[in-house]
């Protein structure tokens, strides 16, 4: 690939985009759950999330965006899947604070999985909210709490 | 990448009058008076294909306005030292220039910071004038600053707002129009050229209409200034308005042109100096026409540079201009047409549209397909082009475009479509 | 005329910390880096006394600008080409750029395109919120950008004005303003520096009386950013605009400044592209603080150049500038009472009073005064100032007005002298 | 005197300033009037006419201006004196005319007097709305007619 471009859009990005995960709606009630849009690009995201015994049992995601924002999703269905809203949160803050930040480092106790490859996009400012987008719309979610009134639509344009 | 591996003009696609030896087919323009051209990209030659977002600016224009601040610089209208007195004939040479240029007189011509300032000096301008329950008719393919100032000022005043829909060649349907210009209807807002479609409205046409109805007439010419021959009388509206930096000039200038009467007819939306003829504490009357549009200090330095854009662009010909852009687009539209697979929006004939062309690849978002060009060194647009309601009902949030300037040439067309080829085989398509 | 015939310094007025050699009494600061300053007018070196009215730019200022046309040319949050991400980050550089010289955050610096515009956007915006009998305190000394906008509001709102007087010195009646704030005072915008008195107002002090009341405090910054020494916090108002032009920088580009939620209480006022969320055809919703205010394309190439100016100021610092002007100021006091018969305005002190020193002869009409004064090359503004109600409460239509930048020096004021008796002489005085 | 300055402080322009005509109010009643501003400036005039038997008979000016607009009030008050209201106008759309053109020039017949001096002014375009404010006062208090109704005030900036 040209000038950088492996690094943006890694195999592992690639094969998110095309198989995205979490894209089956939940099988049982929704418990969270937040809508993300990016206004100056006009990518647009749903994010629905299931929880059971205090942990994230499912999450369910509705992308229109570019191939960074769907495959960022599919990372994130694939992660929050099994860990407490606290562990989702902090896997969510950590992300955002490493696209922010020049090394872009994920600690491993968070066990990052692809979000480690996702971190390459830092090097692309004007991609960057699209790779964040999902994880916005996730703390939105997990603002709102479980009592399913819906937040205002997260944005990553603040 | 390899480029320019079709030399030959397609059939249909009739070469404009470029100059020879430039490139095969049809001339850049002037291109070497374009500083950013010699720019590399990502290793590779600069292909700027976003012209509609802003044109480049030649030279002269750059060096217009260094020269002001290095020899001139100074407010206007005020004291009366020498370099005031030259601000202020650079300042006014450049209304008189844009007057000449579209064919009015100067004190018709406001200057003001672009034309979303220039419609929102329209739009809250004539504000006051409209009474709960008059209508204001835009059309579904307006730039968010020709929907938005009308859309509060409707909300403010109690207007009701109309839409003049499109044909699914996106064009304005004209047959709707007689329903939606009502007795109540007292402004017309369209745009001359549609920044996502192309379309070239007929502006004539409706503005006729309209005014037998009564209506005042309000063209956003952002994308036609500089690009299309024509003069404000020929359009027939009663506003006008542009941005310098669309027609190859600097930014932070544009401009709103009034036909006979028709600024008499707006109130002042900015208040400052300049623009009074009397302040007490309590109350202000306003200066004459066009000043009392144009409170604090103005741009003095984008306007003495803005007429060596308009210089440029006469010393081409409007008309040159035009087949250019004519050419390219009937080039671009049968290309990407060839490509196969792609949704390409507006008018098929190249005739009937502005210098621009909007696709959209379902293989390809437009957001990583303007990255995978741009890592090519060419330079597209994504995104909804600020024409949000526009893209809802083309079904799409976004798409990308492809947009020329003076200085592009069939070339950068054979660049683009390598481009989107590349883009698609790294999604593995 | 004879230029420097008094090279010593005068008793009483301090030498500031100026370069050794440039000048024999006080150090013009950078004075080789403004190109027009080697000017000529009427056959004379260029005596530029207007800096109040705009500023002289220095070369790195004018070649950031055109380097950025040269370069980078491109609109900014759109798309993600190069050229654009570019664009951006120079746009979105200056914000921070402007927010770092002043001490807030980026999110909290709207960019406008003036210091009118600002106030425009301030006044109109907060006019929404306010109902009628709601009161608005101005000073009697405010530039009509300051002072319009707001007679306007409370025009439309059905508000009520009031003025805080000044003292026979020219400074603000503090006195006055416990009576003048009342429970349903809800705006208090006040200048910083006047730029026709050059006092400087105690504007924490205000401020502060203001917030006990629940008001909210806008202060004009125009004559003071880029002069004296301050943070925003420092002076404890909501909201702080200012003009690049006057601060060194490039003309076109202004700022807007809020407290922690200060601009949240702001409406927009102008709409378009880049300040939406959410466009339909009927409605739309606000893009995030502070892009909201920010509606069409920015003067981007004056953003790119500004930084320049700042870096020129910080260069030579602010205290060391401060020093400076009030250095000039001092020795024009003096020198303009020593002449006799003229009427000088505002404090007598130069610690409290801005860069500039306007005055009146009876014998020469400001008009003739400026005339004659530019025959000999010398740059003074005579008028009104932009601020009429004050020039009414001073008895005349008309004042001249010397101003000062950091490429002054006491030369200059000593050519203004000569200048001044040599059109005393022409009116046979 | 300094770089053109003799051209614009002509000593005949010099000497209606210093010593304005037309400065005492009218004795009988005022047959015209009208006022004249230059926002920009600041500058101010108040112009009176007495007319009899279809001709101007006097003037009386009261003008807070610069030299140039206070000796140009000066001259008119002067030269309209004994002329019929359309000769005055006459003469004052012919200074207009002439203040905008390359020379300047009065047709003799038109008995310009010292207003020919004036037309210098014209190489200083800044100066011209100075020497031009009182005729078109003029110009304002003609139109307005004999009949006393105050005309909005004449401004030599449109
Ligand atoms: C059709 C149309 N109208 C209005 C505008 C707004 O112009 P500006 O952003 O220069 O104010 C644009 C450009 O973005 C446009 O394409
Ligand atoms: C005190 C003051 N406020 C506001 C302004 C207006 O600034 P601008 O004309 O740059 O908008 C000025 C300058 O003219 C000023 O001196």
């Amino acid at each position: 690939m040209n000038a950088g471009m492996d690094e943006l859009y890694r195999e592992v990005i690639l094969d998110h985009h095309r198989s995205p995960r979490g894209r089956e709606p939940l099988p049982g009630p929704v418990d969270a759950r937040a809508e993300g849009k990016n206004p100056s690009c006009g990518d647009e995201l749903v994010l629905e999330l299931a929880c059971a015994a205090g942990a994230i049992t499912g999450a369910h995601v509705e992308c229109r965006g570019c191939a960074i924002a769907t495959a960022s999703s599919s990372i994130l269905a694939e992660l929050v899947a099994g860990r407490t809203p606290q562990q989702a949160r902090a896997l969510a803050e950590a992300f955002r604070t490493a696209m922010h930040s020049p090394d872009g480092v994920l600690a491993d106790d968070l066990d990052p999985g692809d979000l480690e490859v996702l971190t390459g996009v830092r090097k692309f400012p004007a991609r960057v909210k699209c790779a964040l987008l999902p994880w916005i719309t996730l703390l939105s979610a997990l603002d709102a709490g479980g009592d399913g009134a819906p937040a205002a639509p997260a944005t990553t344009e603040a | 990448m390899t480029r320019g591996d079709s030399l030959r003009a397609p059939a249909g696609v009739e070469p404009c009058a470029g100059q020879a030896g430039d490139c095969n087919r049809c001339g850049r323009i002037f291109a070497d008076r374009f500083p950013v051209l010699g720019r590399h990209v990502n290793g590779r030659p600069l292909v700027y294909l976003d012209s509609a977002a802003t044109t480049q600016k030649p030279g002269s224009v750059i060096a217009a306005e260094a020269r002001y601040y290095r020899e001139h610089n100074a407010n206007v209208h005020r004291g009366m030292h020498t370099l005031g007195v030259e601000a202020t004939d650079l300042y006014e040479g450049c209304r008189s220039r844009v007057g000449r240029f579209l064919g009015v007189p100067a004190e018709r011509v406001v200057v003001t910071r672009g034309a979303t300032s220039a419609l929102n000096l329209v739009a809250g301008g004539l504000g006051p004038s409209l009474r709960p329950g008059d209508e204001i008719l835009v059309t579904a393919m307006e730039h968010h600053a020709n929907l938005v100032p009308w859309i509060e000022v409707a909300r403010r005043e109690g207007l009701v707002l109309r839409h003049l829909p499109l044909t699914a060649g996106g064009e304005l349907d004209l047959d709707a129009l007689p329903r939606l210009l009502t007795a109540r209807t007292r402004v017309v807002a369209l745009t001359h050229v549609s920044n996502v479609l192309g379309t070239i409205n007929p502006v004539a046409e409706v503005a006729a209409a309209a005014h037998r109805r009564g209506a005042v007439v309000v063209v956003d010419a952002a994308q036609s200034v500089g690009h299309l021959p024509f003069t404000f009388d020929e359009l027939g509206a009663d506003y006008l308005v542009f941005s310098a930096h669309k027609a190859y000039g600097p930014m932070g200038l544009g401009f709103l042109v009034g036909g006979p009467d028709a600024l008499e007819r707006l109130q002042p939306v900015e208040f400052g100096g300049e623009m009074i003829e009397t302040v007490t504490l309590d109350g202000a009357t306003w200066a004459a026409i066009p000043y009392r549009f144009e409170a604090g200090t103005p741009n003095v330095g984008a306007a003495a540079a803005f007429p060596a854009a308009l210089d440029t662009i006469d010393e081409a010909t409007l008309q040159r201009l035009r087949q250019h852009e004519i050419s390219l687009t009937a080039y671009a539209l049968e290309r990407l047409g060839r490509l196969g697979g792609l949704t390409i929006y507006g008018p098929l004939d190249a005739a009937r549209r502005g210098g621009l062309v909007s696709f959209h690849d379902p293989m390809v978002h437009p957001h990583d397909m303007a990255q995978l060009l741009d890592s090519l060194g060419i330079a597209v647009r994504a995104g909804h082009h600020c024409a949000q309601p526009l893209h809802r009902s083309l079904g799409v949030v976004a798409t990308s475009r492809a947009s020329f300037g003076m200085y592009n040439a069939h070339d950068d067309i054979d660049a683009l479509i390598d481009g989107i080829g590349y883009a698609r085989s790294v999604f593995g398509a």
